[in-house]
């Protein structure tokens, strides 16, 4: 026979008001099983607690129901108190009879009634609550940082300041990212690479980071904790461990006008090339595609020029293994190419550029040496258009989010444009400007104010190239909405701030890791508020623009966030979460596996039964309690009834909806009287 | 200063609600400098239910459906579509007439469109001399491109008898339906 | 099928009957050299234009079903059309009443006959871009038109709305231009290609009409064309009539023929003079094209 | 089940919702001290994608005359899917409850943010006001009347 | 195949070279009554007949341990047969590699049954035409509720529990059905009125998009409940809503364990 004790709350006169607790309270002593039931003025407060807590130790009490506010309240509260009475916490369970009965009723009849029906089924419910226990998962304290750039970077960093290994994956033959090509940054117009590089040498530099550039995550298998991955190393064609990164190979390579990934387009590059002079790792990659001895099958000038012999023509991809206990995608973004704007002539006239394109151009270290030219005939540009929102917030782009970083670098664009051509001519079409942050509204009043760019309220509908005395020009029809007018300027170049999207591949890697992303391919974080830099599978984080767009200290904010909760995760040796997890009861399980099919965690996997003589007799489904996150859809697939939720079984559930039904005519009674 | 009426939702402002306001179509637009209120600024009187202004403006009349704005429409908003539907109120309603478009460019334009259809009700299809010849007549206008009447018909540009199509009576027919099918629904 | 045995239905559209009777001329002139056959649809009447669709919805997809119908039972599933206006209307009409299950009752009521659907509205520029090809446009040329400066001028609903103007890049087409380049002249690159003419206020607001085509006529100059080709024949009317008002009331005289693109293909085909009704525009044409004539 | 023809009748409604959303919204109802009808009574599970078909069949056997399902909306599911598995779920369990004849005026489906409380009381109202129109799910309940006869 | 001699063919062809360890086919009584018989021996393969009368879904009796311990086996399958077996194919029942089809094409005709006039895989391989709707799923949805209701009700009334129709399923596979589950009970598993109305309630809905619709739990239902109808109607509705018929691909994934973001919701608020 069950000894339970039910807990009733006045909460002051929130429940009191409309629900006879002390009516509520008789009705439960009646209750077969129920060896005490009481109510009190305050049961959170610390009074009422004791009461609980003494009634646990005296009564014996093996459930307990307490009936107050939300179990979103107090919940965690109670159980932490009958814990502490040597109670499971898990035998407590929550009757809501403030925000679901008390504060939602006038009639106190009847409000009385449905806090008796709802207590009641608490308790028939708690009759068949397991005594549960957290679960235990060991981890590996082993960090994967997936993507190389100022996100990727600064978590790397904090993870292994903080003594544990990190393994850093890049695509591309450096780290760096987008941060490496950006000109100056917003809102100091500090130097982006005089910030960035040291943080890079560092990377190379720190005993706790291994880096695989030039590499791309293979596939993770396993849960929180204890992911196996593989990493697929690409061929670089060249023994980093031989290369001393002297760079004759790239000087005396004849194939040499090759569009720059890294300048973006505008500059050239060698087929054998470092991409810029401060990569990391600072060893070259021959790009296979365009090498003369790889496509025409001579020419070897590499290898010929090569002091310490590095050359490795015959290079295969490797495929390594780690094992890794979190993992933080930082995979960033890319920018719409011009070509996506053709309305805006993009691809068709040299002189449309996109804003990442202008941070080459205006950058010392860029294809001009910082000067501002025009990439179709070199001229300075005496008048230059920055439309703003292009692509961004245009459904019919495809594209209905704001892309956040462009009114700010906009206006940074507009500055340094007339800080390198004194006198030039700087427009900037906008719908809004979104500039909230520290100093950030301000950096967009000094473009206005002090630097005199002239912004215009509304989107330009189409630019076309037109020949001017000999010249050729670029015309901007666009409209000043607040004059209700339309304007054309004439200029020589349009900057377009291209819409941030998520950087290609971006889903097919969050495919092989299991964590959900949205229909832009953005990243999806567990809540929008609460968990911001954690995915919604367990040991996987998210850090940078790969989870919306964001500006720089975003996203080492964001980094710097995720590198702690990996180290949360590594501060002990095991973890612990709730112990709401599926189970099998293998005896009645047929293996149909349509528990496999639904669930979203991978969390299901077959497990053979087999006899003593190693025979397979039949496979079964198995629960990872490491991955499971406690949903119950196989349960409710499941035909058989082979599997349960432990903290919300099947029998709990049966008691609590009969116990709905079993109002007695007492408890009746005990309303009427 | 004008009090921003809170109207009634209706089909047309629904549609119109997704306008942010960006000015691609007043950008684009053509005629934009014959309309007296852009693009963007009729959107904005719709989302406000203010047709009174948007019938009070020339611009819908001066539109001709070129699809500019449409077709750049950030929003992918039916703009020629609601603007249709806005004509469209006005050429089943007389009192709507008297009231927006009995003076100047909109008087004519509508006339323009009246003529145009009485043309191809009579033969099926334009007749365009006779076209030209009743728009002068009726808006005034007597002598307007006459200087090219001749050199057009010199030109043989002009054919100097109407074709009229066989079908004529079942062509006409659909005319009569759509008024009755019009009146019946009121 | 073999394009050479293929026959379209054809709807001239009520101004190849009138004013712009040098682009039915033309154009069945190409066929014709082409071996496509356009049969004129019987009876067919106006699609409703742009005062249709200002009138009444329903009305203006009424007009076009009639003509759809009427393609139908004539036993085709394509018809060619010429004039963009036209061809906009007709396809819009297919496009609507496919999905609108409500509209097309209500154009059955109208029409006091089923509609049948299934028909295919083509412009000649579609077709002759997907259907001939541009290999088998140049094997028909004899006539060069060897470093003659033509812009292609689509206007509006060649190129628009995107999803009923399928054919053809919405911002940037390139279609006209390509079989400009097959007849062997230069197709100049300009910037008013789907620029709007001022179509149907011509009639009355000719004063706003004239003020856009000044603007189109002034880049035509820039790009130093020598003609413009067109595919619509509002477009043609406003352009080429519209420059004797520039002479008359501004004094500007661009002295710029504008040609159906089809009278260019003819000419380049070595069709004879009179296929070409040179003399029916008001813009001297001779000049400029008469040493193509007489080659 | 026996009813005093001269008492009210107070439906019996029974509610299986997921804690994330319709719970968490129920909850706030109650924060705005939204008031509605007392008649329907919350079952709290982690997710709509638990919920068995059994429950209904269950609740209608021990006396309930109507039942709300209510979980996240399309797209925000804690456990990203488990709704849209369940949604299918209800789609078919709906088709072969009305096939069989029950009355799915009697059964509601819902979608209910942790934000909505308004809705979720308009819901309750609703249904309830629905299901004391109907009257007691007569018909049903007979069945087991029927079954204490036979084993008593 | 085309005929039981080429059947006949193929069965002693694989019994002699032991490619399956037996063969379940359709004998012929002396009553002229059809029957399934177990061959083991190739020299007997010439009791395997097959006519139109031979309703049996023979899938049924891959799964019973008599019949696995022979290994491989081999099956003649009409073609409702044939939708069982790749439907316990896709369910991993079995696996495709240890059972060789014998396809015949079933004309359908001679066995009059309600479930034939519907059929659409005479042909084995290839379904025809939607499913109609039959005239008795027709007859229940002219009724009202309440007489669907009661109709129903009634049907299910008169069942004894002795789950004929379960074991007559080659898709009710489950060791232990959960009418067998004690802690809970969802079910009462003595006969009454509420608990055969669940019990009944419970199988058809365990049986969306699995159902292949060869109606043997009816014909093996000693009181005649129409379960056909109710599985009948709900392999159409699975195919209307969700384009899936069952066992037709082995590959699919069953209805209930996949979903579209844009599937139906229109009953739900």
């Amino acid at each position: 026979m069950a000894r339970i004790g039910v807990f009733i709350c006045w909460c002051g006169e929130n429940i009191s008001r409309t629900v006879d607790v002390v009516k509520v309270a008789e009705a439960m002593a009646g209750v077969p099983g129920v060896v005490t039931s009481v109510e009190y003025k305050y049961m959170c407060s610390d009074p009422g607690q004791k009461i609980m807590k003494e009634s646990i130790k005296n009564d014996a009490l093996d459930g307990v129901v307490v009936a107050l506010c939300s179990p979103l309240m107090h919940e965690k509260t109670f159980r932490t108190a009958a814990e502490e009475a040597g109670l499971n916490p898990f035998l407590l369970e929550v009757a809501n009879i403030r925000e679901h009965c008390s504060w939602v009723h006038e009639n106190k009849e009847e409000a009385t009634k449905k806090a008796i029906a709802i207590t009641r089924s608490t308790v028939e419910r708690v009759r068949y609550n397991l005594q549960l226990k957290n679960i235990t998962v060991p981890i590996t304290a082993r960090a994967m940082v997936v993507g190389g750039g100022i996100a990727g970077i600064q978590a790397a960093l904090d993870i292994a300041n903080g003594g544990h290994e990190v393994v850093l994956v890049e695509r591309t033959p450096s780290i760096g990212g987008h941060m490496a090509g950006l000109s100056e940054t917003f809102p100091t117009l500090d130097c982006s690479q005089c910030i960035l590089t040291p943080r890079m040498v560092e990377v190379a530099r720190h005993p706790k980071i291994k880096l695989y550039s030039y590499a791309e995550v293979e596939s993770v298998s396993g849960f929180v904790g204890n992911f196996e991955v593989k990493i697929r190393k690409k061929a670089r064609s060249v023994d980093t461990s031989s290369c001393t990164g002297c760079g004759i190979c790239q000087e005396k390579c004849p194939q040499k006008n090759i569009a720059s990934e890294f300048e973006e387009g505008l500059g050239k590059r060698k087929a054998i090339y470092v991409p810029f002079p401060q990569a990391v790792p600072n060893k070259p990659v021959i790009d296979r595609k365009h090498c003369l001895y790889f496509t025409k099958g001579k020419c070897k000038i590499c290898e010929k020029v090569c002091g310490p012999k590095a050359i490795r023509y015959e290079q295969e991809d490797e495929i390594v293994e780690e094992r890794i206990g979190a993992i933080v995608l930082a995979t960033g973004y890319e920018t719409l190419p011009a070509t996506f704007f053709p309305e805006y002539g993009g691809g068709r006239y040299p002189d449309v550029i996109t804003g990442l394109q202008f941070e080459r151009l205006a950058s010392a270290s860029g294809p001009t040496s910082g000067e501002l030219k025009r990439p179709s005939d070199g001229r300075r540009p005496e008048t230059v258009v920055f439309l703003s929102c292009a692509g961004s917030r245009d459904l019919a782009k495809g594209i209905s989010y704001c892309s956040k970083i462009c009114c700010m670098y906009v206006a940074k664009h507009a500055m340094l444009y007339q800080h390198k051509v004194h006198g030039g001519k700087a427009y900037v079409f906008y719908m809004d400007v979104r500039a909230s942050g520290k100093n950030y509204d301000e950096f967009v009043r000094r473009a206005i104010e002090q630097d005199k760019a002239i912004y215009v309220r509304g989107r330009v509908a189409r630019v076309y190239e037109k020949e001017i005395e000999g010249v050729k020009k670029l015309v901007v029809k666009g409209a000043d909405t607040l004059l209700g007018e339309q304007v054309e300027i004439v200029a020589d170049m349009v900057v377009l701030a291209s819409a941030v999207k998520p950087s290609v591949g971006a889903a097919a890697l969050a495919q092989k890791v299991g964590t959900p992303y949205d229909q832009h391919h953005f990243y999806s974080e567990a809540h929008p508020k609460l968990r911001p830099v954690e995915s919604n599978t367990a040991g996987i984080f998210l850090a940078g623009a790969a989870q919306a767009p964001k500006d720089i200290p975003e996203s080492v904010a964001d980094a710097s966030a995720a590198a702690s909760k990996v180290q949360i995760l590594f501060s002990r040796k095991e973890m612990e979460r709730d112990p709401y997890v599926s189970m099998v009861n293998s005896d009645r399980c047929f293996g149909c596996f349509s528990c496999e099919a639904v669930c979203p965690y991978r969390a299901i996997s077959r497990k053979e039964i087999k006899n003593r003589s190693g025979e397979v007799l039949k496979v079964v489904a198995e629960v990872n309690a490491g991955l499971c996150q406690g949903c119950g859809g196989c349960i409710a697939i499941c035909r058989a009834k082979a599997c349960d939720l432990a903290g919300y079984t099947d029998q709990q559930i049966f008691s609590a909806i009969r116990g709905f039904n079993t109002t007695s005519t007492y408890e009746e009674e005990v309303v009427k009287k | 200063m004008q009090a921003h009426p809170h109207t009634e939702q209706d089909e047309l402002k629904v549609m119109g609600a997704k306008c942010y306001q960006c000015g691609k179509c007043s950008a684009g637009c053509p005629l934009a400098s014959q309309m007296e209120l852009s693009t963007s600024q009729m959107m904005r009187q719709l989302q406000l239910g203010n047709y009174d202004a948007i019938y009070r403006s020339n611009s819908l009349w001066v539109c001709v459906a070129c699809e500019t704005c449409q077709s750049r429409c950030p929003q992918e908003i039916k703009i020629v579509e609601i603007w249709d539907t806005l004509r469209n109120r006005l050429f089943a309603d007389k009192k709507l007439q008297r009231k927006y478009a009995t003076k100047g460019a909109v008087r004519h334009i509508l006339l323009a469109h009246k003529i145009f259809l009485s043309n191809i009700y009579t033969f099926g299809r334009i007749f365009e001399p006779m076209l030209a010849a009743i728009y002068n007549l009726r808006s005034g206008d007597l002598f307007k491109d006459a200087s090219k009447g001749p050199s057009l018909l010199v030109k043989g540009k002009l054919p100097l008898l109407p074709h009229r199509i066989n079908g004529i009576k079942e062509f006409q027919r659909i005319f009569k339906n759509v008024e009755k099918y019009r009146a019946q629904k009121g | 099928m073999d394009i050479e045995k293929r026959e379209y239905a054809y709807y001239p559209g009520c101004s190849l009957e009138g004013m712009a009777k040098e682009f039915d001329i033309a154009t069945k002139e190409v066929f014709t050299r082409l071996g496509i056959k356009l049969s004129e649809l019987a009876d067919w009447s106006c699609c409703g234009a742009t005062a249709a669709h200002y009138k009444d919805r329903l009305l203006a997809y009424a007009l076009p079903a009639r003509n759809l119908n009427l393609v139908g039972k004539s036993g085709k599933s394509e018809v060619a059309i010429s004039c963009a206006a036209c061809f906009s209307r007709l396809k819009t009409t297919t496009m609507q009443l496919e999905h609108d299950s409500k509209l097309k009752a209500e154009v059955e009521l109208v029409l006091e006959e089923k509609y049948e659907g299934g028909v295919k509205p083509l412009h000649i520029l579609e077709i002759l871009m997907q259907s001939v090809g541009t290999a088998r446009l140049q094997a028909l040329v004899t006539k060069p038109l060897k470093s003659l400066r033509v812009v292609s001028y689509y206007g509006c609903l060649l190129v628009r709305p995107p999803e009923v103007a399928t054919f053809d890049d919405l911002e940037n087409p390139t279609s006209m231009d390509k079989i400009m380049e097959c007849m062997g002249a230069v197709a100049v690159d300009w910037p008013m290609k789907t620029e709007c003419c001022g179509a149907s206020l011509t009639l009355s607001k000719s004063d706003w009409v004239l003020n856009l085509v000044e603007k189109l006529l002034r880049e035509a100059k820039d790009a130093k064309a020598q003609v413009i080709a067109v595919a619509c024949p509002l477009c043609q009317a406003n352009l080429d009539m519209r420059q004797i008002d520039l002479q008359n009331q501004k004094r500007i005289d661009f002295k710029m023929p504008v040609l159906y693109f089809t009278q260019l293909m003819a000419l380049a085909m070595g069709a004879q003079k009179e296929k070409l009704s040179f003399h029916r525009h008001l813009v001297e044409v001779q000049s400029t094209l008469g040493a193509y004539l007489n080659q | 089940m026996s009813m005093n023809m001269n008492m009210k009748f107070e439906p019996k409604i029974m509610a299986f919702v997921c804690q994330w959303c319709t719970y968490t919204g129920a909850d706030l109802a109650g924060t705005s001290r939204m008031q509605y009808s007392p008649y329907v009574k919350i079952i709290k599970l982690p997710c709509t994608g638990r919920i068995d078909v059994q429950f209904i069949v269950k609740a209608f056997e021990e006396g309930a005359d109507g039942v709300i399902v209510s979980g996240c909306h399309p797209g925000d599911c804690h456990y990203t899917s488990g709704n849209y598995y369940a949604r299918r779920r209800f789609e078919m369990f709906h088709e072969l409850m009305s096939f069989v004849g029950v009355d799915m005026r009697r059964i509601q489906f819902a979608w209910v943010s942790a934000a909505e409380g308004r809705k979720w009381a308009e819901l309750v109202n609703e249904v309830s006001k629905r299901v004391e129109e109907l009257g007691p799910f007569n018909v049903f309940h007979a069945l087991r009347e029927q079954a204490n006869e036979l084993n008593p | 195949m085309n005929s039981i001699h080429e059947v006949r063919e193929e069965a002693r062809k694989l019994l002699e070279e032991k490619r399956v360890g037996m063969v379940i086919g359709y004998g012929k009584g002396k009553g002229k009554k059809n029957y399934p018989i177990f061959i083991t021996d190739p020299q007997k393969v010439e009791e395997l007949h097959f006519e139109s009368d031979c309703f049996y879904n023979l899938a049924v009796y891959l799964r019973k341990p008599e019949v696995c311990s022979h290994g491989k086996l081999a099956i003649v399958v009409k073609g409702c047969d044939a939708r069982s077996v790749r439907g316990l194919f896709s369910e991993n029942q079995l696996k495709s590699e240890e059972v060789v089809m014998l396809e015949l094409k079933c004309d359908a005709k001679g066995i009059g049954r309600d479930k034939c006039t519907t059929c659409r895989v005479k042909n084995p391989l290839t379904p025809e035409e939607k499913n109609p709707i039959d005239g008795e799923i027709a007859k229940i949805l002219a009724m009202p509720m309440e007489e669907r209701f009661r109709f129903f009700a009634e049907e299910f009334k008169r069942c004894i529990r002795c789950y004929a129709c379960r074991q007559i399923c080659p898709h009710c596979f489950c060791k232990t059905c959960i009418v067998e589950k004690s802690e809970p009970q969802w079910i009462s598993s003595t006969p009454s009125p509420l608990g055969n109305w669940s019990w009944n309630f419970t199988r058809a809905f365990h049986l969306i998009g699995r159902c292949v619709e060869c109606g043997e739990c009816a014909r093996a239902c000693p009181v005649g409940i129409r379960l056909d109808i109710l599985n009948r109607y709900l392999a159409k509705s699975v195919e209307e809503k969700y384009q899936f018929i069952a066992g037709m691909d082995e590959k699919a994934a069953p209805p209930l364990t996949t979903y579209k973001q844009n599937d139906n919701q229109d009953f739900i608020r």
